[in-house]
């Protein structure tokens, strides 16, 4: 078992602290605390598991079976085993019911903490593979037909507007050097914003003191969008996916990253 | 299993600088969780740092101390490839510890 | 205003967290534990009350060296350093630390051994706007250092 | 001249609206999500508007079709029953700074907030404000003439009247303020007395 014990120098993308939190994140300096949960992805990657008693060492992330560095950097992509693309909780998940034989229902169930609880395995493995990712160039597959349509279904709901305030993704994604309160908004039209917001999921969130994934983030943000709930893996889910990895496609995985 | 602590010590001029992360939920107990049961206070009560067998600093924390702690201290001496260790004990009788060597 | 990032670096090989578990180890923080921790200052739910637990009211010296930021981008997690300017303000034992707006106050105590240096950095919870302090003993007597802390509310939602 | 008749008749019955979004999109849609307390699905069915102000910013605009829902949305705007423009500025504040309100977290039974903060800056000695909208501090000096006082309602009840497909929520039109928390908003914007009208110190 390697133990990881680098220590991971955290880029913080220039739109998280135009100036004001600077000297915050200066005090901050660069330990985070997602090394922890890096560490915890990695065992569970090698824990067996489910009715089967397998690990997940013979799961296929799209690189061969096994293969973990660099694999996050190309999702969302198609698998011809599922015959869908897929992002990578929901290809987890599938490994988990195809290689360990657990039962899918009940690993989906509650796949993101909630308050009280210190991380799930779903958020650990997503940020161990997001870690092998670190530094590789973001390059989400768009090969397959599917995957194109996937891309222009994420396009479509950016910019769908509903509920009682009108709120699309691009109320307050479509502009650059914007922010809410003092929360900077990357503008996910913009390769520049896009890359460094993409790549910087999952992120340490200190002020839940958990590592989050793009999966919750899309989550929560449909329910300050006064949306009904967003369901875990949905084609909603992993069309937006698609559009935020192909516009932020070429820039650099830094994640996981250290966010509010 | 103790709880896991990352540290880093690396000589400062003629003082070693110990850099501690400790993985802690540090629960203050005046939260409720989703289903609105309170969530028992869960935190790191005591913690020393040691440089070899010599106890170099011992705090004790209230709930505070915000959640995977961190923890910085200097102290005099120390060369490359001393012992370094940090404990801690937790209100819920819970320890954790790690160990590095000065670089 | 997309000023280049902090130093994008991949992996730093320099600096190596190593977490070696080693086998049980006679604990001797569990020794010294429940002797001298101040439970009745870590009680207090006022700021006057957990200084009066401590001691006398601590008068205000430069030689405190207190780093907060003005601006917390968050309240759980707020870094913070305490130093001490040992020419003016020598034989420092203990560094506390105070967070006027929490339901207590004390956050945490550290216990100095002679030929530490006096240097703390960690990171505490502050529940709003407010001043943090910084409490040392030297010489049975306590000095402090105050800062103001504003923690906004952040995100989308309220 | 035939289509612009079209889309005349079209828009005068308003509820016929143009189908601007593919039928499989709705129905993606409707299949990702599910009902959260207050926050049921119906939530995604768009007016108009709304699929009026959902295309991708780079598209065409139909004027004719943009015209007649600017119209529609200023005749629809609803101004207070007993003519009084201006409630407490202190409690216009608070709705100012509260983002609560319509989430499936949120409690159905606490009135909702305006979040103004989130997007504009208001009392120079807030510090946390949001720059997605126009600085609104000191909007006082504009005074309080009738024509500013409507033009201010209509702002707050509809924007879309002046500004379609604005990103600012309707606040009366989609009942997410009702009227005294919009005429306390109105002070808290217009009163000499309020933080927004106080000098930057």
């Amino acid at each position: 078992m390697i133990t990881r014990w680098c220590l991971l120098w955290l880029a913080f993308p220039a739109w998280a602290d135009e100036g004001v939190f600077d000297q915050y994140r200066d005090l901050m300096g660069d330990d985070n605390p997602a090394i922890f949960v890096i560490d915890e992805g990695e065992e569970f990657w090698y824990q067996s598991q489910g009715p089967s008693g397998a690990t997940l060492e013979a799961c296929d992330l799209g690189l061969g079976a096994g293969v973990t560095r660099g694999a996050y950097a190309q999702f969302p992509r198609y698998f011809a085993d599922t015959d869908r693309v897929m992002d990578i909780e929901t290809r987890l998940i599938h490994c988990m019911e195809t290689l360990q034989g657990r039962d899918r229902t009940v690993t989906a169930a509650k796949p993101y903490s909630l308050r009280g609880d210190f991380g799930t395995e779903l958020e650990a493995l997503v940020t161990w593979l997001a870690a092998e990712s670190e530094g590789v160039v973001i390059a989400p597959e768009q090969g397959h037909l599917k995957e194109r349509a996937m891309y222009a279904l994420g396009e479509e709901i950016f910019f769908y507007r509903a509920g009682p305030h009108d709120f699309s993704c691009a109320t307050c994604h479509e502009q650059s050097d914007k922010r809410i309160r003092l929360q900077q908004l990357p503008n996910l039209t913009d390769h520049h914003d896009a890359a460094d917001a993409y790549g910087s999921w999952p992120a340490y969130r200190m002020s839940q003191g958990l590592v989050r994934t793009m999966g919750w983030r899309l989550q929560d943000c449909f329910r300050q969008q006064r949306w009904p709930g967003l369901t875990f893996g949905s084609e909603v889910s992993i069309a937006l996916q698609t559009y935020m990895a192909v516009n932020a496609a070429g820039g650099i995985m830094t994640a996981p990253g250290l966010k509010r | 299993m103790a709880g896991r602590i990352k540290i880093r010590a690396q000589k400062k001029g003629e003082m070693t600088e110990v850099k501690a992360l400790m993985r802690h939920p540090m629960e203050t107990g005046m939260r409720k969780d989703q289903a609105g049961e309170s969530i028992p206070a869960h935190f790191i009560t005591d913690v020393a740092v040691l440089h070899g067998d010599q106890t170099v600093m011992q705090a004790h924390w209230g709930a505070a101390v915000s959640a995977n702690p961190f923890l910085g201290v200097r102290f005099q001496g120390g060369q490359a490839g001393d012992a370094v260790r940090v404990v801690w004990t937790d209100n819920q009788g819970g320890t954790g510890e790690g160990e590095t060597t000065i670089r | 205003m997309n000023k280049t990032e902090k130093g994008r670096v991949s992996r730093r090989r320099l600096l190596n967290w190593v977490a070696l578990l080693s086998t049980a180890v006679a604990l001797p923080a569990r020794a010294w534990a429940a002797v001298t921790r101040p439970d009745t200052a870590f009680g207090a739910t006022a700021l006057d009350q957990a200084l009066m637990a401590l001691g006398e009211t601590p008068t205000r010296h430069e030689g405190v060296i207190f780093t907060t930021p003005d601006i917390a981008e968050n309240g759980a997690v707020v870094p913070i350093r305490v130093e001490v300017d040992q020419t003016v303000l020598p034989n420092v034992s203990k560094v506390y630390v105070l967070v006027e707006m929490n339901p207590n106050p004390l956050a945490a105590v550290f216990d100095i051994a002679s030929g530490t240096e006096v240097y703390i950095e960690t990171r505490v919870k502050v529940a709003q706007t407010g001043d943090l302090y910084a409490v040392v003993e030297s010489d049975g007597q306590l000095f402090m250092a105050s800062r103001e802390t504003k923690v906004t509310l952040g995100g989308c939602g309220g | 001249m035939k289509t612009t008749l079209w889309k005349m008749t079209l828009l005068l019955g308003i509820g016929i609206a143009p189908t601007a979004v593919s039928e499989d999109l709705a129905a993606v849609i409707q299949a990702s999500f599910s009902d959260r307390g207050q926050a049921t699905l119906l939530r995604l069915e768009q007016d108009p508007l709304q699929q009026h102000c959902s295309q991708p910013r780079d598209q065409p605009v139909d004027d004719e079709i943009a015209m007649a829902l600017r119209q529609q949305r200023l005749d629809a705007v609803v101004f207070p029953a007993d003519g009084d423009f201006l409630g407490d500025w202190q409690r216009g504040a608070t709705v100012a700074a509260s983002g609560r309100g319509l989430q499936f977290n949120d409690d159905p039974s606490i009135a909702n907030g305006g979040n103004c903060y989130a997007c504009h800056q208001l009392a120079p000695s807030e510090v946390a404000y949001g720059t997605l909208g126009p600085s609104l501090t000191q909007y006082g000096l504009r005074g309080q003439s009738d024509a500013m006082l409507r033009y201010t309602w209509t702002k707050l009840w509809d924007t879309h009247a002046f500004n379609l497909c604005s990103h600012m929520p309707r606040f009366g039109a989609q009942k997410i303020l009702d009227e005294q928390q919009l005429k306390d908003v109105m002070a808290f914007l217009l009163d000499p007395n309020s933080s927004v009208n106080q000098p930057t110190e």
